[in-house]
């Protein structure tokens, strides 16, 4: 049975709000302000995963970000269980469920434990030398590697949970709530920068916060107490936002960083109902300070990874801060002066500290001394060479070592312990640094990267600065705030601070043994498993760089992304290589700092805010009489309206006959319109259409064609000539954005002399289309005043009118080959108009008609669809549009191009129609056309860009690109498909209506 | 995310603005007078230096003006942006 | 002769706790002269040196790498190999390359983990329905194995893909190609480079060309931060540094350098079990071996070498994947980074001869070239043994830009660009 | 008789916050380079068209806001007779654009407005906006185009916590319930 390790005084945990929560299945007890791992340290629980390869026992580590082995499944939910968290990091609620990872059938007993009795057979990157025989077994081992690796399970249901974004500008930024972070917001904010300070715990102070040791006072109190109160005057300052539970994720250049806040993560189940769970901030900042820390480094040596063996400094954490012993008789190993800290407040707390062992030979710092005041046990230039015990260490073997640290000496001493404390000393965190583009330096005497130059407005302070004694972190923090902020703060002159100075340093990256190295397991990537035997492998063959080895090895891949082992690895690839580290240099950092949900990334742009939807003015009319829609770009169109339960195909063909047979109508309104003005606006559209354009009489239309300058056809429409200096230009739907830009560009930056202006006005105007033979009475109806005939208002033309007062323009055009008309009129009106015209047409039986029959009609008259019958590789002359090259113009946006050595081929691709000899037999878009079926390869000469069956002709019909199709006009070809093979012919494009006398219907 | 100084609208975040790669390429005033390999040249072939560049940059979000800017594009470090038809600040 | 890699040699090697494995390659100084000179220690260049060592019997040829082999994008990309093109020059590249794939790990005695998982692209729009349909009949008729799925057979094939008719664009059918998959990028650099270096090949790291000495029309050598390498063929395989070097002799190339950003999640066990590319919505998707989800982004519109791209295409790629996948709305990213792609105008790459005699260019691989580095590599020995272009990249030759005959395959490219 | 159909028609009020629309107004927008087409937009709209960027000129019928270097958007305070309107833009169009002193294009409808009022606006617009509203807020008549929530549009600080948000029609619904569905989450 599990006993209780709970010391009773700690101000940070509420003892008396008792909390349960449930690991693998089993409930225990404990309270607020506990984390998960706290918790589970209190029930005496140290084991809680198995590690990635040999599925080893691993327990709690670390109290933080970094932790590589205590990652655990949160919830059981479908929809809401979360992989790979941190215990470390999890605050405890009530109601939590956690379980352990990567075991089966259980933490205690799992199978694939079995990995660690095959370990001599599985060093690193085992996997690219084998599994290669039989050549198509690679599927079989590949689907029990993936079945044996990955750490937690990916939910199975969409996340319940909201997130979102927030946009922040601020002077400075200040990352890290420790004593220095602390030091910096007050600072800034009290010379009125506007200031944002964050950290990622619950509450600020850093680890000062419960430093209460006689060797770290400041005017006297100690640091904690001092510190205390500076956090209390913060709360005066007007400028000064604090964000706790917020991390920063990433930084990026131009002062641009990410931060995500958790903001129900901590909360009990039935409170995280309906409220955002993490907001990601996206800060601009004009000066950044980073505070962020460092971390403790473990000590590499065999057996290193076992239950029980934590970091030194987090087991003072968990006395000082949780109230929690990790065990009740500690040894603790160090090669710096850290250890002692949590020696004293482990026998403060009346727990018994087996012995230091402290490679060095000697130390007589301050805390040193008080820690043998104690009557701590310490053994001097030991080392320890083994760890016992299989789900938790029971006992440590320890040798002396030998004067240059390169064996050990003399006999073994074994000394029992429940746990073991580790102090390899301070890595600065300057994983955000490097982020922004910032280069390091190293420091030789304790073996840091430090920040060094940066392109950015930032500075690192504190000890992810080097600075590792409180009065240096103090002092230099302060100054270097002063000069980053061109202020002059003196709150914190002469400060009387006592601290414990170390002298002594000594660190030895792989500790030597009894054994020999190969028979070791000396633990580098706790969670990836591997080791520095490793490492010096991967070296050995012949993989120098980090980059290498660590992708060679996995070191540093984890889910901790090497947060404690990379400086090891660095240590031990340099001693290997015998370069220096500085030179070797590090791996890149990069975001996000710790992982980062999708959901924060996304935020609420997600379902209904995925991406926009664009509506027309008359959108509801066609919702409410069934339409169903089709995407275009951000635009929804009416695709077709079924009545009663009509299919798609009856529905169009129904639309279809109609049109033709009596009248129909299409909302337009998506149509890209541009307002043209000026007095060059001629030679403009001269300039950016293949046809003419001066001789445009005012009052008439002209279809035009766009191209790119690469001579390919990039967009098409009709433009009408309002006035002498006016035109009204319509694009196609989805190319309005893409032609006013590259318009704009021309303008601007090509013919800056020309006098002419573009203003959009495509949501300005509702477009209402009615055609076929009985529009014109229709219209009659809509405009009584107004004149039809066709010698006043003929085909391509237009005319201003006003209906019911209201200003409209009405162009007489036609994509389906009908007698028809445009009315645009502005859309405040444009359903109001659509129901007018749609009771005007009653008795002509006007159906409303989509897209897809649109695009049958005028199928029928082989017009094209740009975007559909051409693929950014037809030029006018492969659409057989000659006509629409004007000759005269001297130039014109891609004409050159048309007369490349390849464009001017005569056997291109061409459009040309194709009928299928079997009339009913319709083809599918898409399909190629071959004339040869029988010699391999087939070559293909063409595919089908539109295919449709006519109503109006009662046969099958469809465009087509075909190599050289202009002479091959008759030509039998055929579609192989799947099955079948389908016997086409080539023909006109224009199916319906060659004369064209429709139009005047 | 840059920040870019729009010469007309002032310092504003990039996701206002829309690249138009290098800058400073005339289209020539009489494309049919160029071999293709002249046109070519227009066409398709870039310097797409490593290092100090002239480009062009729309600020499509805001005054939809075109401008010119000059970027580092090894580090993507700002020097400076001028207006169209200006000369550059810095050679 | 290196010694064979096999279970066997591991069992060996156990008992002298693998304290015996030789180098995977040699870490030579460079020779005055050699007969051909790779620049870029990628994929592309190794497996170049490899075939020029293995097929024209070109022995004394040197790699030469500015940083460490397969360092840039070939250690970056999302490992994505297909061979579904539109055009037949493109379906005859890259299934050549495919082809080779299906046996490479046999061929260099090193397991690239080529796992034919299947690849599926994704239509959300009726022209993405009818652009892949017709791709899907080009495939089959030139002999490639694509299949295409309606939704429901899409849903069956990936049961996770959100398939629901009321999804802002949903998905109307896709694609498939079960022969195409993934490979371990780095085995496949590694592969090559013990390969290559077994045949005498030298592998020189940390090698920076910093000119190309020419003779009138045709190249003498290189310098580099080595010193001057002397050799008559000079083979450039740098990706998105192309251009830098093309600079040195004033050639001009159709391409710009842009970011293009991947991330990887956590590792978890195995949810999705082949590769989906979606264009129309911009979410490509697969998971490693190891576990992690691995995520395609787009390229940024910018010109950069900085291997660093913006944060919006990050976040629009994820909100693409859980528009898809909204059951991964909870998985952690766990590292994003950028590669250098050099892009060409018709989203194709060059295998050419240059005007310059003896020097010869590799690239414009945009997004897309991790899938071809075999064949890359194959066709463009031939080409620098030769002095002539293979048939099957006859056409992707620097020529077709001044010509006007492109191959435009924005279509079929991973990323439209 | 045709009726009047605004996207929106509605107001909704949320702690801190009030959004609605205000239609129908008249909106034109107005280009020009020269002086003289300055000088003559003065004259009949007695404001000068504002040179200095992201500003705006007021009385109490018209706003003229500063769009770009030849650029600027014109909009009324209030709803407005559809005679009068036709007015204003024919007099402008026949003074400004048949003179070739530069164009006048009417965007009434191209453009809808949104009235944003109460103390947390900002916190609202900055869910999906780049921009740094910290001088903007203070500076009652200044104008921005940015994005918010990846849409176009024109913001006028009209007052102190109130802004007139102008987006195209066709995107207004969908930033309408973005809008409400942030101000969930204020």
């Amino acid at each position: 049975m599990s006993k209780n390790l709970r010391i009773i005084n700690s101000k940070y945990i509420d003892q008396t709000s008792r909390i349960s929560f449930k690991f693998d299945g089993k409930t225990l007890y404990g309270f607020k302000g506990d984390t998960l791992a706290s918790a589970l340290l209190a029930n005496d629980i140290h084991l809680v995963g198995r590690s990635f390869k040999y599925h080893r026992p691993r327990g709690i580590m670390a109290c933080g970000p970094e932790e590589p082995n205590a990652i655990v499944q949160v919830g059981s939910d479908a929809s809401m269980t979360e992989p790979n968290t941190r215990a470390t990091e999890i605050e405890l609620y009530e109601g939590l469920e956690a379980s352990s990872q990567n075991c089966w059938p259980s933490v205690n007993f799992d199978i694939g434990a079995v990995n660690n009795f095959f370990s001599p057979l599985i060093p690193a990157a085992f996997y690219y030398k084998t599994f290669m025989w039989p050549a198509n077994f690679w599927k079989l081992y590949e689907y029990f590697i993936r079945k044996s690796a990955g750490l937690g399970k990916s939910p199975t249901e969409p996340d319940k949970d909201i997130y979102d974004h927030r946009y922040l500008h601020c002077d400075v930024l200040v990352v890290g709530g420790g004593i220095s972070g602390i030091i910096a917001a007050k600072t800034a904010a009290k010379n009125n920068f506007n200031t944002l300070l964050i950290d990622d715990k619950n509450i600020l102070g850093g680890t000062t916060l419960f430093q209460k040791n006689e060797c770290f006072k400041i005017n006297n109190s100690y640091s904690n107490e001092w510190l205390k109160k500076e956090i209390e005057n913060l709360k005066s300052l007007k400028n000064l936002t604090i964000k706790t539970r917020t991390s920063l994720a990433a930084y990026h250049s131009y002062n641009y960083l990410l931060a995500r806040e958790n903001l129900t993560d901590h909360l009990d189940l039935n409170e995280k109902k309906d409220k955002i769970r993490q907001r990601l901030w996206k800060i601009r900042a004009k000066k950044v300070i980073i505070a962020t820390g460092a971390m403790e480094r473990p000590l590499i040596f065999n057996n290193n990874d076992r239950p029980g063996i934590m970091l030194s400094s987090s087991i003072k954490k968990y006395i000082d801060y949780y109230g929690v012993k990790c065990g009740q008789q500690i040894s603790l190993f160090t090669n710096n002066d850290s250890a002692y800290e949590t020696a004293i407040s482990l026998s403060n707390s009346g727990v018994s500290v087996n012995s230091v062992i402290d490679i060095r030979d000697k130390s007589n710092s301050l805390i040193v001394k008080q820690a043998e005041k104690l009557g701590i046990k310490i053994h001097w230039k030991h080392t320890v060479v083994n760890t016992n015990g299989y789900k938790k260490i029971n006992s440590i073997e320890i040798m002396k070592l030998s004067d240059d640290g390169t064996t050990v000496v003399g006999k073994k001493m074994k000394e029992g312990c429940d746990c073991l404390g580790i102090s390899g000393g301070w890595t600065p965190r300057v994983h955000l640094f490097t982020q922004s583009g910032g280069k390091l330096k190293f420091r030789d005497n304790d073996n840091v990267f430090l920040p060094d130059k940066s392109e950015l407005d930032q500075i690192s302070i504190g000890s992810c600065n080097g600075d590792f004694e409180l009065d240096e972190v103090t002092k230099n923090s302060v100054n270097l705030i002063n000069k980053f902020l061109k202020v002059n703060n003196n709150d914190y002159e002469n400060l009387e601070i006592i601290s414990s100075k170390e002298i002594d340093k000594k660190n030895i990256w792989l500790l030597p043994s009894d054994k020999p190295l190969g028979k070791t397991k000396p633990f580098l990537d706790f969670q990836n498993d591997s080791t520095a035997n490793d490492v010096k492998l991967a070296l050995r063959e012949g993989f120098k760089s980090i980059e290498h080895v660590k992708r060679y090895t996995t070191t540093g891949m984890a889910t901790d992304q090497g947060k404690l082992s990379n400086m090891h690895a660095l240590g031990i690839i340099a001693e290997t290589a015998g370069v220096k580290m500085g030179e070797l240099g590090t791996t890149t950092f990069r975001p996000p700092y710790t992982p980062l949900t999708f959901g924060a990334i996304v935020g609420r742009n997600v379902g209904e805010f995925f991406d926009i939807t664009r509506k027309t003015p008359i959108h509801d009319w066609h919702a409410k009489h069934n339409a169903e829609f089709e995407n275009v770009g951000q635009w929804k169109r009416a695709w077709y309206y079924p009545i009663g339960n009509e299919n798609m195909h009856e529905a169009v063909q129904r639309e279809s006959k109609a049109a033709r047979d009596s009248a129909g109508i299409l909302d337009a309104s998506t149509l890209g319109k541009i307002d043209i003005q000026g007095s060059d606006a001629s030679e403009f559209l001269n300039r950016v259409y293949t046809n003419a354009w001066s001789k445009l009489e005012i009052g008439k239309c002209r279809y035009g064609l766009m191209l790119n300058e690469d001579g390919m056809v990039y967009d098409d429409g009709v433009t009408t000539r309002i006035s002498e200096n006016h035109y009204l230009m319509t694009t196609t739907t989805g190319g309005a954005a893409n032609v006013l830009g590259k318009l704009e560009d021309y303008l601007q930056t090509e013919w800056p002399e020309l006098d002419v202006y573009l203003t959009s006005v495509t949501d300005h105007y509702a477009t209402v289309s009615i055609c076929g033979p009985n529009s014109k009475k229709i219209l009659s109806k809509v405009i009584p005043d107004l004149n039809l005939s066709d010698k006043e208002f003929p085909h391509m033309s237009f005319k201003n009118a006003l209906i019911d007062n209201i200003k409209c323009r009405v162009m007489r055009i036609s994509f389906t080959g009908e007698h028809s008309y445009e009315i645009n009129i502005q859309s405040s009106y444009g359903k109001s108009l659509w129901e007018k015209c749609f009771e005007a047409g009653k008795e002509f039986n006007i159906t409303p008609y989509g897209t897809e029959t649109m695009h049958l009609l005028r199928a029928e008259k082989g017009f094209i669809i740009a975007g559909q019958d051409t693929d950014g590789t037809m030029t006018p002359v492969d659409l057989q549009m000659d006509w629409i090259i004007s000759k005269k113009k001297y130039d014109f946006i891609g004409k050159r191009s048309l007369y490349r050595s390849d464009t001017i081929r005569d056997d291109r691709k061409q459009l040309v129609g194709l009928l299928t000899d079997d009339p009913k037999e319709v083809l599918e878009e898409g399909a190629q056309i071959v004339l040869e079926t029988k010699k391999q390869p087939i070559e293909m000469l063409g595919h089908v860009t539109s295919s449709y069956f006519s109503p109006n002709l009662n046969k099958s019909i469809a465009l087509a690109v075909v190599k050289n199709g202009k002479k091959l006009k008759g030509q039998k070809m055929f579609v192989p498909m799947k099955n079948k093979t389908i016997n086409v012919t080539i023909t006109d494009t224009v199916f319906l209506d060659k004369e064209n006398k429709r139009l005047n219907a | 995310m840059f920040l870019i100084n729009c010469p007309y609208c002032g310092e504003r975040d990039q996701s206002e603005f829309s690249a138009g790669g290098e800058a400073h390429i005339v289209r020539p005033k009489q494309p049919t007078e160029l071999s293709d390999d002249e046109w070519a040249e227009f066409l398709f072939m870039r310097k797409n230096i490593k290092g100090i560049q002239f480009e062009r940059w729309n600020h499509a979000h805001g005054c939809r003006k075109w401008f010119n800017v000059i970027r580092d594009t090894s580090n993507d470090k700002i020097h400076a942006v001028y207006k169209m038809g200006e000369e550059p600040p810095i050679k | 002769m290196k010694n064979k890699y096999s279970i066997f040699s591991l069992i060996k090697n156990a008992f002298s706790y693998h304290e015996n494995w030789q180098r995977a390659w040699r870490d030579p100084v460079p020779k005055k002269e050699y007969e051909a000179i790779i620049i870029g220690g990628g994929g592309h260049g190794l497996a170049t040196a490899f075939y020029l060592a293995k097929k024209h019997n070109m022995k004394n040829i040197a790699v030469v790498e500015k940083g460490w082999i397969g360092g840039g994008n070939t250690g970056r990309n999302t490992t994505i190999i297909r061979s579904n093109y539109l055009w037949d020059a493109s379906a005859g590249l890259y299934d050549h390359a495919l082809k080779i794939w299906e046996g490479l790990s046999q061929e260099l005695n090193y397991n690239v983990m080529f796992s034919q998982r299947g690849v599926m692209n994704l239509a959300h729009n009726l022209q993405d329905v009818r652009d892949l349909k017709r791709r899907t009949h080009a495939n089959r008729l030139n002999g490639i194995d694509a299949v295409w799925l309606n939704t429901e057979e899409v849903k069956k094939f990936c049961p996770i893909i959100n398939t629901s008719p009321d999804i802002r664009y949903p998905v109307l059918g896709g694609t498939l190609q079960r022969r195409a998959g993934t490979a371990r990028h780095d085995a496949v650099a590694w592969g090559y480079a013990r390969a290559a270096d077994a045949m005498g090949v030298d592998i020189i790291q940390n090698c920076e060309v910093k000119g190309i000495k020419r003779n009138g029309d045709s190249v003498e050598g290189i310098e580099t931060t080595k010193g001057f390498i002397k050799t008559k063929k000079i083979g450039v395989v740098a990706a998105g540094h192309s251009s830098v070097i093309a600079n040195m002799v004033d050639l001009k190339l159709p391409l710009e350098s842009k970011p293009l950003q991947a991330l990887v999640s956590e590792p978890v066990k195995p949810i999705i079990d082949t590769v989906v590319m979606s264009n129309a919505v911009h979410a490509y998707v697969s998971q490693s071996d190891k576990g992690e989800l691995v995520i395609g982004a787009g390229t940024d519109a910018y010109i950069s070498y900085t291997q660093r791209g913006s944060h919006d295409v990050v976040e629009g790629t994820l909100k693409a994947i859980l528009e898809l996948y909204p059951i991964f709305s909870r998985m952690k990213m766990l590292r994003q980074w950028g590669g250098i792609v050099d892009i060409c105008p018709d989203a194709s790459p060059i295998i050419s001869k240059t005007h310059i005699k003896g020097l010869y260019f590799n690239c414009g691989w945009g997004t897309g070239g991790f899938k071809a580095t075999p064949g890359s590599g194959d066709l463009f020995a031939h080409t620098i043994a030769n002095n002539e272009p293979h048939k099957l990249n006859a056409d992707f030759n620097i020529n077709r830009f001044v010509s006007g005959d492109l191959v435009d395959e924005h279509g079929a490219a991973a990323v439209a660009h | 008789m045709l009726n009047y159909n605004s996207p929106i028609m509605e107001t909704k009020e949320y702690p801190d916050i009030k959004i609605s629309e205000v239609e129908p107004i008249l909106k034109i927008n107005l280009r020009g380079k020269n002086r003289d087409f300055v000088t003559k937009v003065g004259k009949e709209l007695s404001i000068i068209p504002p040179v200095d960027p992201n500003t705006s000129s007021s009385n109490e019928k018209l706003n003229l806001l500063w769009l770009s270097p030849d650029e600027w958007f014109l909009y009324s305070n209030n709803k407005i007779e559809l005679k009068d309107s036709n007015f204003l833009e024919d007099s402008l169009f026949n003074e400004i654009s048949k003179k070739k002193l530069g164009s006048v294009t009417n965007v009434s409808d191209h453009w809808v407005k949104i009235n944003l009022s109460g103390t947390k606006i900002f916190d609202l617009l900055s869910a999906g906006c780049p921009f740094n509203f910290s001088n903007f807020k203070n500076s009652k008549g200044a104008v921005t185009q940015t994005l918010v929530n990846h849409i176009d549009v024109i913001i006028h600080n009209k007052n102190t916590n109130e802004l007139n948000l102008f987006v195209r029609r066709s995107f207004s619904m969908h930033l309408w319930s973005w809008l409400n569905d942030s101000a969930r989450f204020i």
